[in-house]
């Protein structure tokens, strides 16, 4: 009765899984292993620039990174003010850039969700922002505030709202908010596609079970939309805050953290460590610390989001 | 320049290509032989340096070797370079970079001495020479120059009524006011992107220096008169509004859009200012004496040799052909570029190209420009520029900056062990 | 005097803001949407008007005060001058190959994977998941001098390839590493969002896993499948500090170095550099728009709504 | 409570017509049934009065307002779809809970009457599972608890009991009717089950292609279809179809030539039929209205062979053929012993005789029927 | 064409024990009806066959083979799933064809046979629509006609006709008993549809708690349940339990004390019976095996009120009172003229009764009646 075709399909079933995730993981692995393993080991490492040695020196690079120094050692306890102020310019960033990019995201993809006639046209200009080289982006967007040329302060010179040009980049807030709206500008196409992709998931006869039930349309979305849209709302918050902690692009080529430290973020303070400074145990340092920020964060992420509607 | 950016490619056809992935095999360390081929990273694209690629054609066809040029962006050239000899890898013969990289990368063993002896360094002015000696090895021919200059725009000075531009910081101070009229401002300053650069020539006009020859940081008391300078041209309104940073970068484009009087710059902006205003517009002088000295800091890049490099002995014949004083000359009349050999100002040719008042400005800054090589040069900038920011916008007091920037760089020496 | 004939009912129709079968909220809805997305792309496109008539001013105009909105004297100068001396062709060649690559790659192993981490248990599922993804949480820049040293001296197929370095094949490795936690991740979410009982249909009517998941699956998943690619593309065409530090020639350098190398040391040339940019967004663009439908399809079709 | 009236409402998909223009008064405390065949329209017809769908064409009321344009979370209306679409993300209670929430419900009413309907349906051991972990059944009845958790204007359910066991079942159907009878909410129900119909509803409204066919009380739809279609659509076994020519007897009496068998037609139809003499007519016959092995008139018995002996536990459907070849269903006790080949006599029942024409399929003799049953 | 034995299957989610335990012989070429009520374990069954659950315990076979571990494709089933489960997005056409195409069948027996599968399902016109654009019905015609296009070793169906009507759903069901006596394909089929339990099964297995309660022939398992939950189970309306003392009449015979009226045993049960002298008893009767105003032995005629009157079309329900107060239900000919409020006379058809243990709900007459029918 068996209408078995051959044992070779018998046996690729058997062995789906490992067949499907085996390359994944051997790829991943591959790659890693090796990195990391030198990102941790360096990251108790300093490299004498006089010596040109590696010296192990313990938890030294990560106390000197995180509390400030007095007479020449860390104390533990004390911030240092750089980590401080680095470590507020990155929630400023992250925190802004995010949510801001999030909501206007979720919005964007929600219109484009709808059946609108000529919605592919618009679905295309939507990413193009994405598109653009980052660097090419970072320097659109140094062009577009720069003080005299800028289009911006030309814009509103002409709509009349301001008399002065205003000096975007050399004001500290002013440059943290002009990064942010670049950041929000390359990276929300990113949010509208993978909430337009969750967004096909949801089924639409529960949209009509709640519209019977009484539910308002706010409360749809919180009941409907919003519990299919979870899986892809952690997919593109996570992935977008993975990368905006490590953003280096734009604030490299629009402020190169500046002025002073006032855009200084840990991406950056981490490029410039280990490979301005040629301080590899340090920069590593920076890096297990960021990696276990990102692990905590995303963490918290699943939790909130780490759900899917079918999942019993 | 016409000329193609890719002739080398388009000279050696299929071997440039063969001989990147076969060069290991073919070519012997010990090279009793020169290898026909080797690879030359340049900071930014050669169509910015048609100097650069007129003296490499007229190496490639002079010596036969052919020159592989990679090009890399300005601001990552130097990550590029450590990453690789982080690695000890070979795939870099000769850079062309500027001589304050040097201590760092000859502390790490990164470069070869490009064995250039006394009869082609001599014609280099002694200043230059010291910067890029160590131990008494060479490790970079010097290239072209790039230093400070002062600039100004001409016809708006006469129309105020000032047949030159000011003379000393004092004067800069004095009648600043009057220059800084509607959207016009007095004077300014950049190295742009480099605001430690534009600190160390005011800080040489006022006599001091970063460094001893102890590694002691020295730069607070003549660094106190800078920033005091600085502060008299931001009350004063000299100074104009949007810069943010000793480094602006706006300030040349600003410069040519007619928005400065008179600007302490390097070179290229003279170049540039003569290309695109009125032949009689643009103003060249001395630069404003501080009160030390007329100093300007020197940024000259020079060619090095890299100590991982499988073919070095073509790349120092390459590193020497460069900087000949021929090709210095070459160089100059191509693109522009300040010749770092003092005689090239007298060649009949040059003279001939560019208006004498320009050159003798030149030369007297070749000869009086200052620069210092130190360890940890990155960091040691980074914690000047992150003190002299906000004491250059009126957001830190001076003294405080300046003490903090010191003690910053006194603990980094001690961190590894210089003091 | 039927005043449905007018033009402006027409474009209303047209545009579906007005059919009988439709609730009027929804007609009004629809106009909404239309007016937000417009001022949206109006906004969002701005700086890249703003960049595009930088590209086609003269330098001197580009410099001069006040600043222009619309090019006085328009000119292709900028463009002659960047294809006559950079090998854009070349460039683009190695972003497109490096992307298109990567993305196969990456949807290919996503998928499969994404699919077995969300169909089915086994070894710590949950965790296994969890430890791919946060390999991609390890921040890059921290990675970047091991990188070049696994890509300039490759373990185990060393011996094979040589060096990597200035390679394509050194970016696409690369660049397939960084996406594909995302891709499977991205996939994994998306198939639990398709009901198990299709699968299970499916292999009751013969298929095996396999062919449950290419057959059935997979043209359901095209929205996400569609989304991943974007993310893989997207991310392999913008990339720049890997390909500035694995490539140095125009062998394997990408657009983005391209248009970073129009940053000189002394000023930025910004007439060039934004007809640079424009050429280096060309391709994107392009891509966009000639693969627009299939985007859209993608995002759109194959959806489990009803 | 409401009243829900249709008026020429018109439905249209991109190229089907799923309601082709249905009038129909729904009175306030009914219980209104549709059936008709699958793809009829009934589900359509709902989604219109729920505000699902937006009606092309015609018109709906509930209590006094035209409601054609309010929106489904408007129109305070209750509905269990066809196919659940349960929250799969909420836990059954949740489900059940959710609609209440939405109306602004008390904390303390909410758990209490979700206690209840949980008990009434014998969920409540179900309450903290998902959908995907119920069967089918289970399913239903969450389905069903949900909708009558609420306290809405009006009841819309589509197929609420379809998969359910028969007991089970028979209890629901109670427990509606006696729900309906406590609450007396405006209920619109549909089902394809004949008994439910015909136990639960007021009044019935056939369907077919769209359109109404007939609507009225249950058993008065029974006994007296407007036409063919619902003779033949309501009843299982349906009602037997015979068609011949209709002749006028040497007594003066009509008869039905049905192919060498003659069947009489009884007297009070011969003013319905009378204009059709001559010509062809369609008799109708339910098969529990057919009699087994009984004498009378030989006009009005016809010998017939048995086919197929169905038992269906309470009753045994035959499969008979008329000596004219025509076949012929009736359904007869259990106990009847009859086998296959047996040879019988059916007496058709004079009182539940039906004349339709075969060409329209409209019935000859339904006023003619109502008339005498208004009388006696 | 296969055998299927399932032995001490278990099935275990979580914290439920969907299927607990049973062995059923499936014969090649039968049709066995799975029943029961909603949640005992049809589906888990049925899944349990196809190879889409992985048995916690037991053995399955098919054939000759044990196929616990084979996969799913491997056992050359198919299957109508109760939820649909169509590819929402192929065409009608696509989602017939896919089974036959993984099945390398050529392509033009592929058209041809969803062509006539399609015909004979009457969804011809809608073989190039989506699944969402179809009715309940439509979607659940689709789901069969995927299954019974192709040709497989066995044919699992759950509850395939739940959502058709009365008529069609008659029409469906002669087709699939006409389809399985060509093929005779091995057929597991679960309804909860009484009258399609005992039209299409060969046999028919009862289940309960995912326990197997009964197997048989279906009239069989009707008119001899083997305990009161397959007797009440079965049936529609239910049948009536009456419980009583078992006693021994002055006469020596058995009679049931129902609380003041009086049940006389026939004889033939007296031997099952004579252990229970004196204890409690239930007595089993079905509605329909009960009749009106019937005169006879007082003690078998039993008085009672009419309390409720439920015409149902094909016949009439009551609900009566009985003198000693317990409610009984009755199935009577729609024609009887009964009104709510009217005394009446029951008789209980003799051959009709059964009687069961009322602790453990066995029946006490099995074996009884077995014997007496083999005899007969
Ligand atoms: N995935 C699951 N997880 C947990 N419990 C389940 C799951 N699937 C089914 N059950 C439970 O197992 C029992 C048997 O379910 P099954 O679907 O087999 O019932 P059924 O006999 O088909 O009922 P119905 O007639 O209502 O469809 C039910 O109590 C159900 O709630
Ligand atoms: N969204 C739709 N697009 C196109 N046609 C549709 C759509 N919904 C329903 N139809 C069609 O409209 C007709 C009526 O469908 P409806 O669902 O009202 O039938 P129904 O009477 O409920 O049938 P059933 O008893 O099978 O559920 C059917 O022919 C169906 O195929
Ligand atoms: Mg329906
Ligand atoms: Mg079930």
């Amino acid at each position: 009765m068996s209408i078995e075709k051959s044992p070779l399909r018998r046996k690729l079933d058997k062995l789906f899984v490992p067949l499907t995730v085996g390359p994944t993981l051997l790829w991943i692995a591959a790659i890693i292993v090796y990195p990391t393993a030198k990102l941790f080991l360096s990251s108790f490492q300093f490299r004498n620039p006089v010596t040109n040695e590696m010296e192990f020196v313990g938890l030294r690079n990560f106390r000197r990174l995180i509390f400030a120094r007095e007479g020449g050692e860390a104390v533990l306890g004390v911030f240092s003010p750089s980590f401080v102020s680095i470590t507020t310019n990155t929630v400023i960033y992250v925190g802004f850039s995010v949510s801001i990019s999030f909501l206007l995201g979720l919005g964007i993809a929600l219109l484009l969700d709808k059946d609108l006639k000529g919605r592919g046209w618009f679905r295309t200009a939507v990413i193009v922002p994405w598109i653009l080289p980052y660097v090419m982006s970072g320097l659109m967007w140094r062009w577009m505030f720069q003080s005299d040329f800028g289009a911006i302060n030309g814009a509103l010179q002409r709509l009349g709202v301001i008399s002065g040009n205003i000096p975007f980049l050399s004001d500290g807030a002013l440059a943290m908010m002009a990064l942010i709206i670049a950041d929000v500008w390359v990276f929300t196409p990113f949010i509208i596609i993978i909430l337009l992709a969750g967004l096909q998931n949801v089924p639409e006869q529960l949209y009509d079970a709640a519209e019977v039930d009484g539910a308002s349309r706010w409360s749809r979305f919180w009941n409907v939309t919003y519990p299919f849209l979870k899986p892809s709302i952690l997919v593109a918050l996570t992935i977008r805050i993975i990368f905006d902690i490590r953003a280096l692009d734009l604030v490299w080529v629009m402020t190169q953290g500046g002025p002073g430290k006032a855009t200084e973020v840990w991406a950056s303070w981490l490029y410039r460590t280990a490979q301005v400074f040629n301080e590899p145990g340090t920069g590593a340092a920076l890096g297990v610390v960021l990696l276990a920020v990102t692990f905590a964060i995303v963490a918290s992420l699943y939790k909130i989001f780490g759900e899917s509607p079918y999942e019993a | 320049s016409g000329g193609s950016d890719s002739s080398t490619e388009d000279g050696s056809g299929g071997d440039s290509s063969d001989g990147e992935s076969s060069d290991g095999a073919t070519t012997g360390t010990g090279s009793e032989t020169m290898a026909d081929e080797i690879v030359f990273y340049n900071a930014g694209s050669l169509e910015f340096d048609p100097g650069t690629e007129a003296n490499i054609e007229r190496f490639e066809e002079e010596t036969g070797i052919s020159v592989e040029v990679n090009e890399v962006p300005w601001s990552n050239l130097k990550t590029s370079l450590t990453t690789i000899w982080r690695n000890q890898d070979s795939t870099v013969d000769a850079f062309n970079g500027p001589t304050w990289w040097l201590a760092d990368f000859v502390s790490s063993d990164w470069l070869e001495p490009i064995g250039l002896g006394s009869d082609h360094m001599s014609k280099f002015p002694d200043s230059l020479n010291d910067l890029v000696q160590f131990d008494g090895q060479t490790y970079m021919a010097p290239e072209f120059g790039k230093w400070g200059s002062y600039l100004y725009d001409q016809q708006y000075l006469n129309d105020q009524g000032f047949d030159a531009p000011p003379d000393t910081w004092d004067e800069v101070l004095s009648q600043g006011e009057q220059l800084s009229q509607g959207d016009k401002s007095g004077f300014a300053f950049t190295w742009a992107g480099k605001s430690v650069f534009s600190f160390k020539q005011f800080l040489y006009q006022a006599g001091g220096q970063l460094f001893n020859d102890g590694y002691e940081p020295v730069f607070v008391e003549e660094g106190k008169e800078v920033l005091e300078f600085f502060n008299g041209l931001r009350e004063r309104g000299i100074m104009p509004d949007g810069m943010s940073s000793l480094g602006e970068g706006g300030v040349g484009d600003n410069f040519i859009a007619g928005q400065y009087a008179t600007v302490e710059s390097w070179t290229p902006l003279g170049a540039r200012a003569i290309d695109e205003w009125d032949e009689n517009r643009i103003g060249s002088a001395k630069p404003p004496k501080g009160p030390e000295s007329r100093a300007t800091f020197q940024d000259t890049n020079g060619i090095s040799v890299s100590a991982f490099s499988e073919r070095k002995d073509a790349a120092k014949e390459f590193a020497r052909f460069m900087t000949t004083r021929e090709s210095s000359k070459n160089n100059m009349l191509v693109e522009g570029n300040p010749a770092v050999v003092p005689e090239v100002y007298e060649d009949d040719e040059v003279q001939s190209e560019y208006p004498s008042w320009l050159l003798e400005d030149m030369r007297f800054n070749l000869e009086n420009a200052k620069s210092e090589t130190y360890m940890a040069q990155p960091q040691v900038d980074d914690y000047l520029n992150e003190q002299l920011t906000p004491a250059l916008l009126g957001n830190k007091d001076p003294e405080k900056a300046l003490n903090d920037a010191y003690s910053n760089i006194e603990r980094l020496y001690q961190d590894i062990g210089l003091l | 005097m039927s005043t449905k004939k007018s033009p402006l009912n027409r474009l209303r129709r047209s545009l579906g803001l007005e059919t009988q079968n439709e609730w009027p909220s929804v007609a009004r809805e629809r106009l909404l949407a239309y007016g937000l997305l417009a001022v949206y792309v109006l906004i969002i496109w701005f700086p890249i008007y703003y960049i595009f008539i930088t590209s086609i001013k003269p330098s001197s105009e580009v410099l001069s005060l006040p600043i222009t909105f619309l090019p006085q004297s328009p000119t292709a100068q900028n463009y002659v001058d960047i294809f006559t001396n950079r090998p854009f062709d070349n460039y683009t060649i190695n972003s497109m190959i490096v992307a298109t690559t990567t993305t196969l790659i990456c949807i290919t192993l996503g998928t499969v994977t994404g699919y077995s981490f969300s169909r089915y248990d086994f070894l710590g599922n949950k965790s296994l998941l969890l430890s791919i993804v946060g390999a991609r949480m390890i921040p890059p820049i921290a990675l970047i001098v091991p990188f070049f040293q696994i890509m300039s001296n490759p373990p185990l197929i060393g011996g094979l390839t040589g060096s990597l370095y200035d390679t394509r094949l050194a970016l696409i490795l690369t660049y397939t590493f960084f996406n594909l936690p995302f891709a499977v991740w991205i996939m994994k979410n998306y198939f639990d969002g398709i009901p198990e009982s299709l699968d299970e249909q499916a292999r009751i009517d013969g298929c095996s896993r396999w062919e449950a998941f290419v057959k059935i699956i997979l043209p359901m998943a095209k929205p996400g499948i569609a989304a991943t690619a974007i993310l893989a593309f997207i991310f392999s065409w913008n990339e720049f500090v890997f390909a500035l530090v694995l490539t140095s020639s125009e062998q394997a350098q990408t657009l983005p170095i391209a248009v970073s190398l129009f940053v000189a040391d002394d000023f930025v040339d910004w007439a060039h550099l934004a007809a640079g940019g424009m050429i280096a967004a060309l391709p994107g663009i392009l891509f966009g728009l000639f693969f627009q439908q299939y985007i859209v399809s993608g995002l759109t079709q194959g959806a489990v709504k009803e | 409570m409401a009243h829900v009236e249709l008026t020429d409402l018109v439905k249209e998909f991109d190229d089907v017509t799923a309601v082709d223009g249905i009038s129909l008064d729904i009175p306030d405390e009914s219980f209104t049934v549709l059936v008709g065949p699958s793809g009829c329209g009934k589900t359509t017809t709902l989604r219109l009065i729920a505000g699902l769908e937006r009606a092309t064409d015609g018109e709906i009321r509930i209590g006094e307002n035209v409601v054609n344009d309010a929106r489904a979370y408007e129109r305070d209306i209750a509905m269990v779809f066809q196919n659940y679409a349960l929250y799969p993300h909420k836990t059954v209670r949740d489900n059940m809970r959710f609609g209440l929430e939405q109306h602004d419900t008390d904390e303390e009413i909410i758990t209490e009457r979700v206690r209840e309907t949980a008990e009434l349906l014998q969920i409540e051991e179900l309450l903290e599972r998902r959908p995907s972990e119920l069967s089918g059944g289970q399913q239903q009845r969450v389905a069903l608890g949900r909708a009558i958790v609420r306290d809405p204007a009006v009841f819309l359910m589509d197929e609420p009991l379809s998969n359910l066991d028969a007991k089970l079942r028979v209890q629901m159907r109670a427990e509606l009717n006696k729900l309906h009878e406590e609450l007396s909410t405006t209920t619109v129900y549909v089902t394809h089950d004949q008994v439910e119909a015909m136990t639960l509803a007021d009044q019935i409204a056939v369907m077919d292609n769209g359109q109404i066919q007939q609507v009225g009380e249950p058993t008065h739809v029974y006994s007296n279809p407007r036409n063919m279609f619902v003779a033949g659509f309501l009843g299982s076994p349906s009602m037997n179809f015979l068609e011949g020519t209709l002749e006028e007897s040497s007594a003066g009496k009509f008869e039905l030539d049905l192919g060498g068998a003659i069947h009489n037609v009884p007297d009070e139809f011969t003013d319905a039929l009378s204009s059709y003499l001559g010509d062809r007519v369609t008799l109708g016959i339910r098969p529990e209205n057919i009699a087994l092995n009984q004498d009378g008139v030989p006009a009005n018995v016809h010998p017939a062979t048995v086919e197929v002996v169905e038992p269906q536990g309470e009753k045994t459907v035959l499969e008979l053929e008329l000596e004219t070849g025509q076949s012929i269903k009736a359904a007869v006790d259990p106990d009847t012993t009859v086998e296959m080949g047996d040879a019988v006599n059916l007496r058709f029942d004079r009182d539940s005789l039906q004349y339709f024409d075969p060409a329209t399929g409209e019935s000859l003799t339904y006023d003619a029927k109502i008339e005498q049953q208004a009388t006696i």
